[in-house]
């Protein structure tokens, strides 16, 4: 057992802090949601990528660094710990390219993923659909054989980042005539600029158009664009749902750095701050630090071959729960300046606050509602029966 | 005792509730969020005529005379339809200039001038009292600014600075004109504190039954996994927790409220609690509704993003829980 | 809407405080859960019968004194600020005395209830056996004919007090062929020395037996002690197992009495203490407050002819939570001196927060566990449909 | 970096598991609860056989080398199996007398004479460290006592105040003769203080556990309503939440080891947050288990009460989460 990292480790630590402190920008970007904020990270993301650090668990042949995945989890410290953007590239990153490894083609893999690391395509998801949410086996979007390729019809919803994205990725229902609701369905890549398309940008809550509804009508998509088999959509969407992926999903770096800086928050807090905050910000600092000790313990067990099985459930309710008492703590601290919005002027730290904990409602919703996660780790964790709810 | 609400408390709640389904409050909420006051004060006047501000103002103002229990009733069904403005910053800058006039303090002529108006829904004020923002001050008439036992007024304010809840439009108040300086300043600034206290209390609890009403339908409706998610014992236990912490905290509003009104020496204790504990429920449900609707309760697209977002300020306004309980432990 | 009390009531509380404070003992008697401790609080149930403040809400006639339920509430307000010990008549009082005057006859009536509230006979109830604990229904204990009344068969569990009360009443199957679980069942009282009665005490968590077993074996019980309509059981011990007594099951004035006392500790409490245990203290003063209002009102209700319905579910679940939060922190306050068992010599307050907390701990588990009570909390109160858990 | 258990740490585990399974500790515990510590003394021996005492003696004093990682694997079990006894109170004493000896201060000829018989099993020690009470004093051979720079030791004691676990027997050290006045005491008594905070921290894992392994198992045999109870969804999520808790303390457990093992400043601070989610995730557990068991959970008949007792007073001593939270707030 050795917390301890090795030379390598140490020193991809360094160089990571040392080119972070080189490039950030100095002030925040602007909002992401927003068509300035999305252009502005999609050129951060062209910075990134210039450097190899949009990827760094790619091969190199695709622009990473071929980084392990204990490199990665310090890349993501020192990440968060320098204050740098969201990434306009992760839904692509995280939910698209671990299936194009897995199940892509090499002409795919060719084509797609340096544009995607580079931030010149950016991948929105189109898993649900108005009657799916949770249920995802329950999909009505259709795609249709059509001469070398299909034709989408359907309605998509809750698609991240559509309104300003260029392509997304989802199941259709390609065979309408299987007994079973995972079967019959197909994964597909498909451009949001096509004929056919229409994005209707959604507001969150606080307004900015951070989804989009898409609505498809005889979309074509050619046949190169089919990851895995048709008709085995599910299989390809699933196999790599779990395990890596609920790590990487949100990395330990992020809620590490937000911690540090709500007890910086605490320790800058007025005379007749109540003190009970202290004792949630000591819980922040404590859940941040033994989120990341269970990533580290987590990329231990993968690197000695191990697999995870169901557990990434159990990251997925700590940190969307540790986000949330993580953001509602710093309102709080900030007094009469937590109630401002992240486009106020006179907003703490650039907005920053506001906007996490905006974002941070929607924690225990989206990947799965903690819902969802809670009966996944009774049943298959702890062996409960399944059926009832 | 019989604490109970009156059939004519009942009937007045009914029939605001009703007014208020009915004047398209969702949209006037929304136009005001953008700076348009309009359909706003349209509804302003309708609340007026309704008697609702009349509840903050003695008869010899032309008010109803000071009626906390019917007011804490009114503020409920301003909180169920989530009304926009400072409804309760003008009713307690009636208080505030009430127990001002009562004192027969420097500012009594501004009861003399303002109150009549206040009851008639002619005048909407914003107050700010140990805070560095007035809430709508630009759809205000004025602003009034409690110093100690100072209180200024003012018409001109700073940028508006956006909150969390868009609908509550928040500025600094600047310069103005001392309306008085007297020790009976910060006394009439603790009462309308007091009465802040109640309305806020108040609207957080109906905003809360609201924001239950509209999860139970919404999962008796939605399914998933064939079956109405309201069949989902995570979901029932949730929303089982949302209507217990409504229910015991809205004795709490009525008794804070007869509190007020029979001027007993518990009310500022009284109003505390209540205000946190209602503060809490309304706050909790609207958690619960978020998580409940899922991405659709994320949404600005809904009106129930209205009700959702405005559950925390109103936890937060006039005393956020922490600086409440600590008023309860005073005693 | 009036919180003020009238003359009568005034007069009732004030009777009632004086009453109190000449007789209430100046030490806390031993504990109600011990045989020595069983042996003085069924005399302070004969000192209370002897001037009628044991069950002030019944009919004078059974030595009541026809009190409201408001008056009740006052009286129950006084009798926690005054200290005054457990009530080791409880079971009969709040069980099987409701039922009795709904459902039992005069004879019953005459014979039972005057020794019940005087203490003379402490009753047991026996509801559960070891295969029934939420699931009521589904009782296998046999009640079968015989000349003159019935022959019990079976066991009982859980049966508080029974390991020093005289009688018990309980749910016995005496017709095994019916359809539906509910039907076939038949109310009876029976004594807890007769022969073919077997009382196995079992000690709860701090070893005190709270609760026994009962093993029966061809135990007579004669005719007369049968309340209702043989085969109606299910239906004359549910009539009265909510409303009213949904409410009488545990008076607010139990909580505000013990609110107060938290707030004593707290004023007292060392420097040092942690801050955040105020807020906690704040919140069991206003949570107490808040059952007590809530209860004025149900009582303002049920004068006024309203039915309370599955409103007393609220009821439970609110106080036994705020029961157990409320002792919860009253045991942090208290420092190392909260870990001592209500036998230390030096246990504060008699170990009387000991106790509390001890007690407070199956408040969420008896009386319809607290996740029943939240599955009728929604069904019932709410709307939500029934049928899957 | 290789943050996982090596195999032969597993394997102590597993000995030391197995080994307990068959030792009775159930009994030995009530036993122990009832003033009779023979069977108590007898699991202690087979314990130092194993080598759990010695984690915290050095190698000099006979011991096999302050190993503070394997220490906590072995307390993991300890707290698995409920084990009764001043267990932490002896490998902190341990600590604490080998950094008195190590300051070569006026103490050190007590680590010499008592090391070699804490490894070896055939001392027990209580300490008691700015709090009234020690733990199981009637049991031990010597309790320390230290106050600031002064430690004595003493075989003297009040009475037995039992404790709501009563297999943890409390009583206040009377008298004794001092061992050591020395600014190197209060030095070694933080140090203990944190080997006693890690100690405990990995029975309240341990601990919880097992309880969460019993009620996983009994949820899945009883019925009611015809399903498992296991089935129900509210009951699901409790289980979950349970395990989330424990799953995420347990890393810190094992962080917090490896920074004291490396003598790391930051190891107050990792003990600290350790302690605090560890002695919180175990009590939950409890509460978790006692609720979902029902009445049969309540009673002291089945073993479970054995448990269910232990968690909150292991997660109060030798710092309570709010006293965890402040030192992790001190950096």
């Amino acid at each position: 057992m050795d917390l301890g990292f090795s030379a390598a480790e140490h020193a991809f630590r360094d160089e990571a802090r040392s080119w972070l402190a080189g490039h950030v920008p100095a002030t925040p970007l602007p909002s992401l949601e927003t068509a300035e904020g999305f252009a502005a990270h999609r050129e951060w993301e062209r910075t990134l990528f210039a450097d190899r650090w949009s990827v760094v668990t790619w091969p190199e042949e695709h622009g990473g660094r071929g980084a392990s995945l204990v490199q990665w989890l310090l890349f993501e410290e020192e990440y968060h710990a320098a204050g740098a953007p969201g990434r306009v590239a992760q839904n692509g990153i995280s939910l698209l390219a671990p299936t194009l490894f897995e199940h892509g083609t090499d002409e795919q893999r060719a084509r797609v993923l340096r544009p995607m690391a580079s931030g010149e395509v950016v991948w929105a998801q189109a898993w649900s659909e108005p009657e799916s949410g949770s249920d995802l086996a329950s999909l009505r979007s259709t795609a249709t054989r059509t001469t070398g390729g299909w034709l989408l019809d359907g309605q998509k919803t809750w698609s991240s980042r559509a309104a300003f994205a260029d392509r997304a990725f989802g199941l259709f229902r390609s065979d309408p005539d299987t007994a079973r609701p995972h079967q019959g369905l197909t994964y597909l890549m498909f451009p949001l600029d096509a004929p056919g398309v229409t994005v209707r940008p959604i507001g969150r809550l606080d307004g900015k158009p951070a989804f989009a509804e898409l609505f498809l009508d005889e979309v074509f998509v050619p046949d190169a664009d089919v990851i895995g088999e048709p008709g085995q959509g599910w299989r390809v969407a699933m196999s790599t749902a779990g395990n890596e992926r609920g790590l990487t999903l949100r990395s330990p770096g992020r809620y590490t750095a937000a911690a540090e800086r709500l007890a910086a928050l605490w320790r800058a807090a007025p005379a007749g701050t109540d003190p009970a905050l202290g004792g949630r910000v000591a819980d922040a600092l404590t859940g941040a630090r033994a989120y990341q000790l269970f990533a580290y313990a987590q990329a231990s067990r993968l690197a000695a071959g191990h697999s995870l099985g169901a557990e990434p459930s159990l990251n997925k309710v700590f940190w969307s729960e540790l986000d949330l008492a993580l953001h509602e703590t710093a309102l709080e601290l900030l007094g009469p300046y937590g109630a401002l919005s992240d486009e106020a002027v006179e907003a703490p730290a650039h907005g920053s606050w506001a906007e996490g904990y905006t974002f941070a409602l929607a924690g225990p919703i989206y990947a799965g509602t903690n819902e969802i996660q809670r009966d996944i780790i009774a049943e298959r964790l702890l062996g409960l029966p399944k059926g009832r709810r | 005792m019989r604490f109970l609400l009156t059939d004519e408390q009942r009937e007045f709640a009914r029939a605001l509730d009703g007014m208020l389904g009915a004047a398209g409050v969702p949209a006037a909420a929304r136009a005001w969020a953008s700076g348009e006051h309009k359909p706003g004060r349209a509804l302003w006047a309708r609340l007026a005529q309704a008697g609702v501000f009349g509840l903050a103002v003695p008869e010899r103002y032309a008010g109803a005379g000071r009626l906390p229990v019917e007011l804490a009733v009114a503020f409920v069904e301003l909180g169920r339809h989530a009304v926009p403005g400072p409804v309760v910053e003008t009713v307690a800058s009636a208080a505030f200039l009430t127990r001002l006039g009562d004192a027969g303090a420097a500012g009594a002529a501004a009861a003399g001038e303002w109150l009549p108006r206040i009851a008639a829904g002619d005048t909407v004020l914003s107050l700010a009292a140990g805070a560095p923002y007035a809430l709508d001050a630009d759809a205000a008439d004025a602003v009034l600014v409690v110093e100690g036992d100072t209180v200024r007024r003012t018409d001109a304010h700073g940028p508006v600075q956006p909150s969390l809840d868009p609908v509550r439009r928040l500025s600094r108040p600047l310069g103005g004109t001392v309306l008085a300086r007297d020790p009976a300043v910060s006394a009439a600034a603790a009462h309308a504190r007091d009465l802040a206290r109640l309305a806020t209390a108040a609207q957080s609890l109906g905003l809360g039954r609201a924001l239950l009403a509209a999860t139970v339908a919404h999962v008796k409706q939605r399914t998933q996994f064939a079956v109405p998610l309201g069949s989902f014992q995570a979901v029932k236990h949730r929303l089982a927790d949302a209507l217990i912490g409504l229910e015991l905290a809205e004795p709490l509003v009525y008794a804070a409220a007869l509190a007020v009104a029979a001027g007993a020496p518990s009310a500022g204790r009284e109003v505390a609690a209540a205000k946190a504990a209602a503060g809490e429920a309304g706050y909790a449900t609207a958690r619960t509704a978020l998580q409940l609707h899922g991405a659709v309760g994320y949404t600005e697209e809904l009106d129930l993003s209205l009700w959702i977002r405005k559950a925390r300020p109103l936890r937060d306004a006039w005393g956020t829980p922490a600086e409440c309980r600590t008023r309860v432990l005073e005693g």
